[in-house]
């Protein structure tokens, strides 16, 4: 397997605050990889240097050779890099199916392709299906979090980078979601997963890094990981 | 542009031993920039002329020019900052709702100003002795306007139109009145808009009212529109214009057909007073453009300031004004002025031109 | 019956040159929620582009010279849209809406005194003007060109509804208004949509201008102010940001400024409309169109 | 923090004020006009700022307020020879009440309609007064007496100047505490977040008829001062381009930000003047300064520079339905 | 006695009902917990009880006073404090000002006080910052008291909802979701916090949460809602082993543990 997404030495800043200290990651295709950390660790601003939504100050990052750090968001999408957003971030007053329409725009064109993707869509989150219709912003949080993961997939990204999948969601969903992320991945995308919920995503994961404080402080198999004392200390163990 | 807009930066001063400082007051900007432009040539040319014939007793007349952009506000902070730099008299003024305030703040500093446009009849009610009108009151020309509709034409049911401008609505009630005095009914007496464009509500109810005579008070942009929507309707009757509107552009915008027969009520303007050939040729010749309907008065206007200021022998305010009130039978394009105790015209000489085959003609 | 079948014409008439510049209007608030104070000097832009174009005709134009003038107005219009979106909205697209505000009016000022120095400050009047001639319904008087300028306006009006809620662009417009970050990671070309969309907006207001100088004949700098106004109006009315609302918004303005005109005279004509516009916001706050939305929580 | 500033402020403020009142010995008329008139629109501007830089409430009609000052004493004084200082006080009461009619039907309403309604209001309002008899119509009300003060009658320009310099160091004075204060606050959390702030237990229509009527009041106590400075009021000077202006002054100078809405209402009077030499370039100009101003500053002249400004190319825009 | 009462709530949207039928009771003094899928209508449920959403039938009571039609101020001045789902910070304000919200219906100085900076006013400005200042205290956040909501980590901002909350002195706090985006060790903080404000305050809690293993741990008593509908009620060990339950929203989980 080839390194299809290369980090190396990013910094990210918010103005004077500096949030990435020089990020170095990689990602082979096909695997599912996640990054750990707690809360303001950099781990959402990771995913934002990649999307462009956030300049990378200094540092590098490759996708499947290219440089990719002075594009513009959608010309990331373009390349087949799609980030679903912390938070969900789906369009409110538009119903269900615009909200998928609209993740499709880089495949517009192939209206075949558009169809299955959404069918394919409906078929993961029922739920969905059920409430075509209604304003995205009437659905409960869950609701939205489906709908936001549903429209990364509209594109047939080749990497999908997706910022707490898991948040507010009822554990019946979360379990789903988790099948679905390895499922998406089976069928050829690569994955980058933040998660707070680190057990589940260190079940999934191929590999997995730890960020503090905008560093990576480590770096292992996902297998390790789990076996690693300080990180179950952290983020495993039962309350 | 022109060479008369662009001097008002001489700020600091007053009149010097070789300078009388004289203020322009006009619209250079706003809706009535054009008038202000076509006043504040004709300033210029009359001082360019004096001037080269030596001056007022040896001095030479400087202009200073502030915009009033035909709004009471932009008009007083005009004014203060003309007296503020010290001219000893103003000329100019087109519209009266910027005049009014303005001939205030020349009235408190003791300031003469000689109005070469705006007229209406509340500039002299305020009772400022400094203050004196070359043109014609609404006062005299609502008397020639229904004068004209009822008696000259026969006129039972009369229409009148304003756009609620301070000159407009002056003139309108005036000529409303004169109207009823002179045994005429005016059937409509309504008011628009001028930034719009679109009358016809406003016709469509006219036309209900069948009138033989309407009459617009107000200016030519709107009152071209006016007209072209009248006929366009085929609302009954004759249609008129006050003095605002007489500018050619009104024939223009109306298009000649429907500008056909309109009358307007007016003092003479260029064209229509032979003595003004010469005055029209150097005005043209100068600035490359005909003069506008009130270039006249104003370059008129100013002279009458440059002849009582000679004749005050000194520029002091007061004597000036004094000399202004002692105006005997000044020789301009529309007759010899004189003016009445309230420093409107002893005589006032509005006439009724009327537009035929799309020119103004008498 | 015969005035009020006329009045009702008339009330049309005004009201579809309400609703063709405020569908522009109501497209780009839409879009980057900016009160584009210059939305009507686009219309006077496109006014003026007609005039030169047809000027340069010179004569009669005809009815093709007609049309390319419209062309020609709506390109130039279009083009100053998209140019005042990149230097005066777009580097401000993350300030608060009063700063874009602000540069609205800048560029509103901007545009009013450019033509008055270009063209100077006087009225112009408009080469060709459209024909009077039309015919006698129920005794009132209505025009070819005044049915030719409602059919026109209602056709914009549902093509740009289509446009906007059918296709996938027109959609993308939706979304950046919603949110702009999450538009962009759909990859969609946030900065070149807008582009567009101030490029619609811009060339049917200039369409506007240029039927407003063929229809009234007169043309000057500031004639885009007031009726920029009344357009934002009639978009609010509507509920702005919806199309259709935007079409009624200003047929709506129309008719109560014609019976406004009517019944309580036309100086007051404006205190009658925004009166009653008032009372339709109080009792529908989102204006007769607009989408009523509960806020989750 | 804020108290720090504040300290170091009275220097600069004290500094400030006495160039203030030492100006009319080194200036000219004419300046001491603008000078008036900066002041003018300083108290206009602050008294706008109260509703819209606290309270978030977009105001495009807050000439409206004014002109009821003005016309208030205006008609008083020159039909009914009342005294200007009841005139004054009246015309903020008259201004008040208006605000609340204002302020009323727009509760329910958010900013983009409520901005229309402000805008309709004012132009209700601007029609009326060049319609009614009452209020001379077009031509408006002039010939407004001099106005006395203890004996003393304000007739030169310094006069007016210092009148309205006492105003505006009031007005400064007052909507600072108003800003600084539980109520002040209370303007700001709805400003922010109107849900969260109801949440809170604050009463969100109550609240705002508040900063509508005291933002009102002091628009009518400007109008009052305006009147008699001018001697002569006329309904255009309180057309929409009037309110625009206003709302021009605080958004330059940085929104709710005191000093700002101060510089920003001094640059939106001087800098026209100051270009009268470009004669028809003038608003071209003035227009294009407004575009630079902001492409350079959106946050305004006088913004302070919060902690963390994003490095983020897109701005958090909040969705209009499901809030973030 | 019941604190609150619900009786028969239903709220419908268009064709969705949200909340169906809903009858239930708050003890005085309980920490309590509301579960259940997505979408079963839990946020509703407090929008209700809030005062933001109007139930289209039914009745809640809150100290034997109906709440029903009442502005969300006043509910708040009664004594519910609630945290939102989404944050609903005010963005732009510091932490402080933040908190200080809170004690707006508690204190009453007016527009005299403030221009006149009355003996009155200066005290309750200085109540209102030592509450503040406690409230954030309290919630483990006082490094963050100057910088401004929006630029803090999520979880930060979930505390600053919290003393905000706090702040209004409230009888009955609702939580929505307070533990989503929290890592492991943040959640166990968080269930200390819980359990002290309880104790500190004397109040009663109610929280919306998916997490089960703090839920587990923190509440004494737990209703579940499905469809708007009660499916189970009762102590976590009842209702966590409730076939219902579990088949509509536990899931049955290959390993053995419950999640955390
Ligand atoms: N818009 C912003 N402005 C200023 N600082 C920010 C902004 N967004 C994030 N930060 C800061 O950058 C740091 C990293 O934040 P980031 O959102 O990447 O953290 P995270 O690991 O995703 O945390 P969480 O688990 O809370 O989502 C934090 O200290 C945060 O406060
Ligand atoms: N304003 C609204 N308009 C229309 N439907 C709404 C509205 N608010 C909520 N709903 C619907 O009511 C149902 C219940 O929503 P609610 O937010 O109460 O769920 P929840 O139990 O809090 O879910 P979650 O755990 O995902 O937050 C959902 O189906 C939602 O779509
Ligand atoms: C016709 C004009 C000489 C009248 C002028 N516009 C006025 O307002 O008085
Ligand atoms: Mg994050
Ligand atoms: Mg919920």
């Amino acid at each position: 397997m080839s390194n299809q997404l290369e980090l190396t030495q990013v910094d990210a800043y918010y103005g004077k605050i500096q949030a990435l200290r020089g990020i170095s990651l990689s990602v082979r295709n096909g695997e599912i990889v996640t990054l750990l950390g707690s809360n303001g660790a950099g781990k959402s601003t990771t995913l934002k240097t990649i999307s462009e939504l956030v300049r990378v100050r200094n540092g590098s990052i490759r996708f499947e050779g290219e440089d990719i750090g002075k594009l513009s968001p959608h010309q990331i999408v373009d390349r087949g890099i799609v980030h679903v957003p912390e938070g969900r971030r789906v369009f409110g007053a538009m119903t269900v199916t615009e909200n998928l329409e609209l993740g499709s725009f880089p495949k517009r064109k192939d209206t075949q392709f558009v169809k299955r993707t959404m069918e394919h869509v409906f078929e993961l989150f029922p739920r969905l299906k059920e409430r075509h219709k209604q304003k995205a912003g009437t659905l409960s949080g869950g609701e939205q979090q489906m709908l936001a993961i549903g429209r990364g997939l509209m594109s047939g990204p080749k990497l999908l980078m997706l910022d707490e999948p898991s948040m507010g969601l009822a554990p019946i969903v979360v379990q789903d979601i988790m099948k679905i992320i390895k499922k998406i991945n089976s069928e050829g995308t690569t994955v980058l997963l933040v998660e707070q919920n680190a057990k589940a995503a260190l079940k999934l994961a191929h590999t997995g890094y730890v960020i503090e404080t905008g560093q990576i402080t480590i770096q292992d198999t996902a297998e390790k990981l789990r076996q690693d004392d300080s990180i179950v200390k952290a983020y495993l163990a039962n309350p | 542009g022109s060479a008369g807009t662009s001097g008002g930066g001489s700020s600091q001063g007053g009149s010097t031993a070789s300078e009388i400082l004289i203020g322009v007051q006009s619209p250079t900007t706003g809706s009535e920039a054009k008038m202000g432009q076509d006043i504040n040539n004709a300033i210029q040319l009359a001082a360019d002329e004096i001037n080269d014939k030596g001056g007022i007793n040896g001095k030479k007349i400087k202009l200073v020019f502030a915009d009033d952009a035909c709004d009471p506000q932009t008009a007083t902070a005009a004014a203060n900052k003309l007296v503020s730099q010290g001219v000893v008299a103003v000329v100019g003024g087109y519209c009266s709702g910027a005049t009014l305030p303005a001939s205030g703040v020349y009235h408190n500093a003791g300031i003469p100003m000689v109005v070469t446009a705006a007229n209406s009849a509340k500039i002299p009610a305020q009772g400022y002795k400094e203050i004196f009108l070359v043109n014609g009151t609404t006062v005299h020309q609502g008397e020639v306007a229904a004068d004209h509709m009822v008696a000259k034409l026969g006129g039972k049911r009369i229409a009148i139109v304003h756009d609620n401008s301070a000159f407009a609505k002056d003139l309108a009630e005036i000529t409303k009145k004169a109207v009823e005095k002179k045994g005429g009914q005016v059937v409509a007496f309504e008011a628009v808009n001028p930034e719009e464009k679109d009358f016809t509500s406003l016709l469509t109810k006219l036309k209900n009212a069948k009138p033989d005579a309407t009459y617009w008070t107000a200016y030519y942009a709107a009152g071209g529109l006016l007209i072209k929507q009248f006929k366009q309707l085929g609302v009954p009757g004759v249609i008129g214009v006050g003095d605002g509107a007489n500018d050619k552009t009104l024939i223009d915008i109306a298009g000649k057909q429907a500008a056909e027969g309109t009358f307007v009520t007016t003092s003479p303007t260029p064209e229509f007073l032979p003595e003004a050939k010469s005055f029209n040729e150097s005005y043209t010749k100068k600035f490359s453009q005909a003069p506008g309907p009130y270039s006249a008065l104003s370059y008129d206007g100013m002279r009458l300031l440059a002849d009582a200021i000679s004749r005050a022998g000194s520029t002091d305010k007061a004597a000036i004004v004094k000399a202004l009130k002692e105006t005997k039978a000044f020789k301009t394009f529309g007759g010899n002025v004189s003016f009445k105790e309230d420093g409107t015209l002893e005589k006032s000489n509005f006439i009724v031109i009327q537009v035929k085959d799309g020119k103004f003609s008498k | 019956m015969d005035i009020f079948i006329q009045q009702l014409t008339n009330a049309l008439v005004v009201g579809s040159f309400y609703s063709l510049i405020a569908l522009g209007y109501s497209m780009v608030y839409g879009i980057i929620k900016l009160l584009n104070f210059a939305h009507g000097d686009l219309y006077m832009i496109g006014a003026f582009a007609g005039f030169s174009a047809l000027s340069l005709l010179s004569g009669d134009a005809g009815v093709l010279g007609i049309a390319m003038a419209f062309l020609a107005a709506m390109i130039v219009a279009g083009l100053f849209g998209i140019g005042i979106e990149r230097v005066a909205y777009r580097p401000l697209l993350n300030s608060s809406r009063l700063t874009i505000l602000i540069t609205a009016v800048g560029v509103s000022l901007v545009l009013e005194n450019g033509v008055m120095l270009t063209y100077g400050p006087s009225f112009k009047v408009f080469p060709s003007q459209l024909p009077i001639t039309g015919f006698q319904i129920a005794g009132a008087t209505v025009t070819y060109s005044q049915i030719g300028l409602i059919l026109l306006s209602v056709l914009l009006m549902v093509a740009l509804q289509w446009f906007v809620h059918r296709t996938l662009y027109g959609k993308a417009m939706r979304s950046i208004a919603i949110d702009q970050t999450a538009t962009s990671l759909m990859g969609i070309p946030v900065h070149r949509i807008i582009g567009i969309t101030f490029f619609i907006g811009s060339a049917l207001a200039a369409a506007a201008g240029m039927m407003a100088g063929l229809y009234y004949g007169q043309i000057n700098f500031m004639m885009g102010f007031i009726v920029g106004l009344k357009a934002f109006t009639a978009a609010v009315i509507g509920g702005i940001g919806s199309i259709p609302g935007a079409m009624l918004g200003g047929l709506v303005l129309g008719l109560l400024e014609t019976f406004g005109t009517i019944y309580i005279g036309g100086e007051w004509k404006d205190v009658f409309a925004f009166a009653i516009l008032i009372l339709i916001l109080t009792l529908k706050p989102t204006g007769l169109l607009g989408e009523k939305v509960t806020e989750r929580m | 923090m804020k108290n720090r500033n504040l300290g170091r402020n009275v220097y600069a403020l004290a500094g400030l004020a006495l160039v203030l009142f030492l100006l009319p010995l080194v200036s000219n008329n004419y300046w001491m006009d603008v000078a008036t008139m900066a002041l003018f629109y300083i108290v206009l501007a602050l008294g706008l700022n109260v509703v819209v830089g606290y309270a978030g409430l977009l105001d495009l009609g807050y000439a409206a307020f004014f002109a009821v000052g003005a016309y208030t004493t205006g008609i008083l004084m020159t039909e009914y020879q009342v005294p200007f200082w009841i005139t004054f006080l009246l015309a903020g009461v008259f201004a008040g009440i208006a605000g609340v009619i204002i302020g009323a039907p727009t509760l329910r309403l958010r900013s983009d309609y409520l901005a229309i309604v402000t805008l309709g209001f004012g132009e209700i309002i601007r029609i009326s007064a060049k319609n009614l008899e009452i209020t001379g119509s077009a031509s408006g009300i002039f010939g407004i007496p001099r106005p006395e003060v203890f004996g003393y009658k304000l007739t030169q320009i310094t006069d007016f100047y210092y009148a309205m310099l006492l105003l505006a160091i009031v007005t400064l004075f007052a909507v600072y505490r108003l800003g600084h204060s539980r109520i002040g606050r209370a303007w700001q959390y709805i400003r922010e977040d109107e849900d969260a702030a109801e949440a809170m237990g604050i009463h969100r229509v109550r609240m705002k008829l508040l900063a509508y009527a005291l933002g009102a009041v002091f628009g009518g106590f400007a109008g009052s001062l305006f009147a008699v400075k001018m001697s002569a009021i006329a309904p255009e000077s309180f057309n929409f381009m009037q309110s625009v202006m206003i709302l021009l002054a605080i958004v330059l100078g940085g929104l709710g930000r005191l000093p700002g809405v101060v510089l920003g209402a001094v640059i939106v009077i001087v800098l026209p003047e100051a270009m009268r030499e470009f004669a028809n370039w003038r608003f071209l100009l003035f227009g294009a300064a407004l575009v630079l101003l902001m492409l350079f500053r959106p946050q305004g002249l006088w913004a302070a520079r919060k902690d963390g400004e994003a490095d983020e190319k897109w701005g958090e825009r909040r969705d209009v339905t499901s809030a973030s | 006695m019941s604190l609150l009462q619900v009786n028969h709530l239903t709220l419908k949207f268009g064709g969705i009902t949200s909340v169906n039928d809903l009858s239930f009771e708050i003890p005085e003094g309980i920490i309590m917990s509301v579960i259940g899928p997505n979408g079963a209508g839990k946020t509703s449920l407090f929008n209700m009880i809030t005062g933001f959403y109007k139930p289209t039938s039914g009745e809640i009571l809150f100290d034997g006073e109906s709440l029903v039609g009442r502005k969300p101020s006043l509910i708040t001045q009664k004594g519910i404090a609630r945290t939102f789902q989404n944050l609903r910070l005010f963005p732009n304000l510091s932490v402080l000002e933040n908190v200080m919200s809170g004690m707006h219906s508690k204190t009453s100085q007016g527009v005299f006080g403030a221009l006149f900076r009355t003996r009155a006013q200066k005290q309750e400005e200085n109540l209102i910052r030592s509450v503040a200042g406690k409230c954030i205290d309290f919630v483990g956040i006082s490094q963050y008291t100057h910088r401004l909501a929006k630029n803090l980590p999520y979880g930060i901002q979930r505390h600053v909802e919290i003393a905000r909350a706090l702040a209004t002195q409230p009888k009955l706090l609702l939580l929505d979701e307070p533990a989503a985006g929290l890592n492991h060790g943040e959640k166990l903080e968080l269930i200390e916090l819980i359990r002290r404000i309880r104790q500190e305050f004397r109040l009663t809690i109610v929280l919306i949460e998916h997490d089960m293993g703090l839920v587990n741990q923190v509440s004494e008593h737990i209703l579940v809602l499905n469809y708007g509908q009660k499916i189970a009620e009762g102590t976590p060990a009842e209702v966590l082993n409730n076939p219902l339950v579990v088949e509509a929203y536990l899931g049955k989980e290959e390993d053995d543990e419950q999640s955390a």
